[in-house]
């Protein structure tokens, strides 16, 4: 008699048909064509990048675009140093909190050319793009955000997008 | 008018990186099973059954309340299933005291679970969509950059979360459920592993483990007639609050959401000084730094000065006016699913006195704590000796 | 236990209900997208904001997103601040609307936001379904949904409860109810001989005794007491509501009876309240969430119906069965049909999981003790 | 933005879950590898005995905890059942069969497996199954291992 059955594989496959929807589609038909573009709630007026289609906070729809620059500031980040399944960059690597000019909301980016134990808060940077030829409406357009020699923002005008 | 409620059962598996020798019904039946045994009630006495887990991915069985209703006894009975992401331990039992409260039901058994290593928890947590940005940091890498914004916030120094690391391992080994029994855990251990998220190192974060938890909540009536020995422990207050995942000026160190909630459950318990007036309190801490964060955002200490209480001490089970996490927390096990509803069933073990060897003298009140989702969801409720 | 139907309620009440529109497949607007018009909506009908809300609750399940915490971002199309009292449940809206009325039992609370979403068109739902079953002894075998309504449905032939006309003539009757309901999905004036020209898709089961493949969305606004009425001329009171389960085993199971909805009867008061000298509950209409035309029967059954009842006169889920909603939407419709004054009481009914394992009743009328008018 | 600019794109949701099975499950997947059919031993809630299969660590009705395992069967007969003319993917069998419960001999409760019947006229409620194994070199312990039932007879 062989050895007692202890486990039991049930692989598991389902396939969907994905929506994007109407905000995300917006905001990857900017870019595609280079142009980082948010929203702004009509009742707060609060800009929205990546749009989400409705304002979280207000739960009314957004439609108002604003085509936003290619510039930020780091609001706080962190060293990733562990390896995990899906990964693409090698470690270490900076993944920072970046908040475009003229948005109201930071997104998480990662920043590139400058050595991890050289990023601060407050440091400005600028979106790297791929080549204008390979847009297209996904982020992999963008390839990294890296410091764009400005000074440093100060603290006071970041603290409250912590 | 909302009626009293009371934690009389309580029961919770082992926790490991795989518990190789259980179906998904035999973990949560082990721990149903002891809190049953707990509240001297066989299946039958239950009237209504509640369960909580984190997402189905888990597992890959959709809903899996329809398959394990047998498994808990609730043929007949009314099942709730609740998924508050990292709460929904804490959320589950509230729901279930809720039935209770509202003079529903007598006997209700919560129940909450995570058999995370059917699959990898990694995964089922990221399984990245269309057109989403590509993976960039994992579960750490949301928490890390909030937690730098914390230690430039509030000047704290950098050994703060190490000691909250150490402290919790130690208060683990005190605990026979934990997951992680780090023998030699040390100072220089914690802050000599490796750096994963800058600046979370390894081993200021959580395990990922297999494991269950539940309770048997019971009507005042049915708590007065106990005949098991064991005192109930009473809700004094229980609440739940949630904020969006990201908002223009959203406060990610210290939600308004959190700081909702506790202020919610405070009134209900009518405590204006928590840290005076509460004994013990089991707190979700997924990543060490979240202690002091933490202990700022339920009063425990003004802003800006949590750190300060765990530098002193006085979180710690030996020697703290305000021990937290002596069961080791989240640091020390963490069955997603399970976690929030573990703190609130250790503290329903710490006023009832039956925690064992992490055991807290004279607990008269207690408050559990969980939170989930990216910092937005919290739960929360303070047990009490006396009744309310 | 004492049944729950000989405890004091709270009177609370449906004083809102908006739903999308249910169509095969919504593929431009994703689920947030879908849900916001409908929470915007059942607030606009009452001039509330959901800062008027004292609580929230969802249902939803992520295998139809096929995503984890999918509910996290519908949050979005509520608007949840400042925080809100919150919760959801990974069950149909039905349950998150049990879970609400709980709460408002209390008395603490007044009002509560309940909705639900699905769409069920991204996949393959006999595949997805089949994920819900027994992950040891039946999800690998891959059983669908389908199927196993018609193992159901072969039962109630060889016992003589019901035959494939019975079948066909549910199907035919709400399919021509539907054409009154600019919501609906599947709306056809087909006689029931003609419906019997369909092949099997799993026999005894034809394709007009199948649900269609529906996304959408519902939400509710339930109010108590004087909230209620200040809120609305005619609020749909729930009089009574409960909810039950059965063993997940088939083969332990009477496929042909569902004592799990005559339970929740019972302890929702509909047979105290309703059920006449001859047993027969005679209320004015039933909105039934048998997706399966063969399941009807059952339900009717274990609700002790009265002939004279209209059932699911909406089309019920036969006509639209959007995934999570559909249950919270028999509730919706139910009220609706009081609110508006073509009913004085009503049955709304819930179901989840294979064979009808676990079903809801919620007794609806248009006073708080009861009584219709 | 028009509707035709929304975008899609196929999403796949894969997974290699793999199950620990306890004592209980684990006894009736190794017994289904050896060619044997397994049941436990309980009651229902009159204290009446019953033979739950496939066995749970716990009865499906009454959620308390099985006696000893004991061999049902092979053969049983079916409860109910459906005819599938065209099989999804991942089901038994790749041509027409039937769906359905089956109580072995010795058993009160039933199971659910594919009924190899050639034609939905060859199935009723009522009728006798055997069971169909497979090579039992192309054993593993899952739930194909029984290959699926047959009418009695139709070897």
């Amino acid at each position: 008699m062989s050895e007692p059955v202890t486990t039991l594989p049930t692989p598991m496959r389902v396939e969907y048909a994905f929506t994007a929807g109407l905000a995300q589609s917006r905001y990857l038909q900017g870019i595609a064509e280079g142009k980082f573009i948010g929203q702004r709630c009509p009742k707060c007026h609060q800009v929205y990048v990546p749009p989400r289609g409705s304002c979280p906070t207000d739960g009314v729809a957004t439609t108002d675009d604003v085509v936003l620059g290619n510039a930020g500031t780091v609001t706080t980040y962190c060293v990733v140093n562990v390896p995990f399944q899906g990964q693409s960059i090698e470690i270490p690597y900076i993944c920072a909190q970046i908040l475009l000019d003229g948005a109201n909301i930071a997104f998480m980016g990662l920043i590139q050319e400058v050595p991890p134990d050289q990023v601060r808060m407050g440091m400005r940077v600028e979106a790297v793009w791929v080549d204008p030829s390979e847009w297209g409406p996904t982020m992999t357009s963008v390839k990294y955000f890296r410091p764009n020699g400005e000074p440093d923002a100060p603290y006071e005008s970041f603290a409250k997008y912590l | 008018m909302a009626k009293r409620c009371a934690v009389v059962g309580v029961g919770q598996t082992k926790c490991m990186a795989k518990r190789e020798d259980v179906s998904i019904a035999g973990l949560v039946r082990e721990a149903a099973t002891r809190a049953l045994e707990d509240a001297a009630m066989d299946w039958s006495d239950i009237d209504a059954v509640v369960i909580g887990k984190a997402p189905d991915m888990f597992e890959g069985v959709m809903m899996p309340e329809l398959y394990l209703a047998p498994a808990l006894g609730a043929v007949g009975k009314p099942m709730l299933r609740v998924h508050t992401a990292g709460s929904v331990g804490g959320s589950t039992a509230i729901v279930a005291a809720h039935l209770v409260a509202a003079g529903r039901f007598e006997r209700v058994l919560t129940v909450a679970f995570e058999k995370q290593s059917d699959s990898d928890a990694m995964w089922a947590l990221s399984v990245p969509q269309p057109f989403s940005a590509p993976l960039l940091a994992g579960a750490g890498g949301f928490f890390a950059p909030i937690i730098r914004a914390y230690m430039r916030r509030s000047g704290a120094p950098d050994h703060i979360g190490i000691l909250v690391a150490v402290k919790d391992r130690l208060q683990a080994l005190r605990n026979p459920y934990a997951h992680l029994h780090i023998e030699d855990i040390s100072f220089d251990m914690v802050k000599d592993s490796v750096m994963l998220w800058d600046p979370i190192r390894y081993l200021e974060t959580c395990p990922s483990s297999d494991g269950a938890g539940a309770m048997v909540l019971a009507s005042e009536r049915v708590a007065d007639s106990m005949a098991t020995g064991r005192p109930p422990a009473w809700i004094h207050g229980m609440a739940m609050r949630s904020e969006p995942t990201m908002f223009a000026g959203r406060d990610q160190v210290n939600p308004q959401a959190s700081k909702d909630c506790a202020a919610d459950v405070y009134a209900q318990a009518g405590i204006t000084d928590p840290r005076a007036e509460i004994d013990v309190a089991e707190v979700y801490v997924p990543f060490s730094w979240y202690e002091p964060m933490w202990l700022e955002s339920l009063g425990f200490a003004p802003e800006g000065e949590g750190w300060k209480l765990t530098d002193e001490g006085a979180t710690a089970l030996d020697g703290g006016d305000i021990p937290w996490n002596c069961s080791g927390g989240v640091l020390s096990s963490n069955p997603i699913g399970a976690s929030g509803m573990l703190r609130f069933l250790e503290v329903a073990m710490q006023v009832r006195g039956q925690a064992g060897d992490h055991q807290v003298d004279g607990v008269r009140r207690a408050l559990g704590h969980a939170y989930g989702g990216g910092s937005q969801f919290f739960s929360m409720w303070v047990l009490g000796a006396d009744k309310p | 236990m004492s049944p729950a139907s000989s405890k004091p309620v709270r009177p609370v009440a449906v004083v809102s209900v908006a739903q999308s529109r249910s169509v095969r497949r919504e593929d431009h607007r994703n689920e947030v997208e879908i849900l916001m018009p409908v929470v915007t909506e059942v607030f606009a009908k009452i001039g509330v904001t959901k800062n008027d809300m004292g609580f929230v609750c969802s249902g939803s399940t992520d295998y139809l997103v096929g995503a984890p915490f999918s509910f996290v971002s519908a949050l979005d199309a509520v608007g949840v601040w400042p925080p809100m009292r919150e919760s959801h449940v990974e069950m149909d809206g039905a349950w998150a609307l049990y879970e609400a009325w709980t709460l408002l039992q209390e008395g603490e609370l007044d009002t509560a936001l309940v909705y639900s979403f699905g769409r069920s068109s991204p996949s393959d739902l006999r595949r997805v379904l089949a994920l819900q079953l027994d992950p040891y002894y039946l999800a690998p075998l891959w059983p669908d949904p389908v199927a196993l309504a018609a193992l159901q449905a072969q039962a109630l032939i060889d016992a003589g409860r019901a035959t494939e006309g019975d079948f066909a003539a549910v199907a035919a009757r709400s399919r021509r109810d539907a054409l009154g309901n600019p919501n609906a999905q599947v709306a056809k004036d087909q006689a029931p001989e003609e419906l019997l020209a369909d092949d099997y898709v799993v026999a005894p089961l034809r394709r007009h005794a199948l649900p269609p493949i529906t996304d959408g969305a519902a939400a509710v606004v339930l109010a108590a007491g004087d909230r209620a009425r200040d809120l609305v001329e005619r609020p749909a009171w729930i009089t009574g509501i409960d909810h039950r389960i059965e063993t997940h085993a088939l083969g332990a199971r009477d496929l042909t009876a569902s004592p799990s909805t005559a339970l929740a009867a019972e302890e929702a008061g509909v047979f105290e309240r309703w059920g006449s000298g001859s047993g027969a509950v005679a209320v004015d209409v039933a909105e039934l969430h048998t997706p399966y035309a063969s399941q009807e029967g059952v339900v009717r059954h274990a609700l002790r119906l009265a002939d004279s009842v209209a059932v699911n006169p909406s089309g019920g889920p036969l006509a639209a069965n959007a995934l999570m909603v559909a249950g919270l939407l028999r509730i919706g419709e139910a009220a609706q049909r009081i609110m508006d004054g073509s009913a004085g009481s009503a049955i709304a009914h819930a179901t989840s999981g294979p064979c009808l394992q676990q079903n809801l009743v919620c007794a609806l009328a248009a006073e708080p003790d009861g009584k219709g008018s | 933005m028009a509707e035709s600019d929304v975008l899609r794109a196929p999403h796949v949701l894969e997974y290699p879950y793999l199950r620990s099975l306890g004592p209980v499950l684990g006894a009736f997947f190794t017994g289904l590898r050896d060619g044997r059919i397994l049941g436990a031993r309980s009651a229902d809630a009159d204290g009446t005995p019953t033979v739950v299969v496939p066995p749970t660590e716990y009865d499906p009705a009454t959620g308390r905890d099985v006696g000893e395992l004991i061999e049902v069967g092979p053969g049983g007969v079916v409860t109910t059942w459906a005819w599938v003319s065209e099989p999804l993917e991942g089901q038994p069998l790749d041509r027409p069969f039937a769906w359905a419960l089956v109580r072995p001999d010795g058993a009160t409760t039933a199971m659910l497996h594919a009924v190899d019947a050639g034609s939905p006229e060859a199935m009723a409620s009522g009728m006798r199954v055997v069971p169909r194994w497979r090579p039992a070199e192309a054993r593993t312990g899952t739930l194909l291992d029984l290959a699926c039932f047959v009418p009695e007879g139709a070897g």
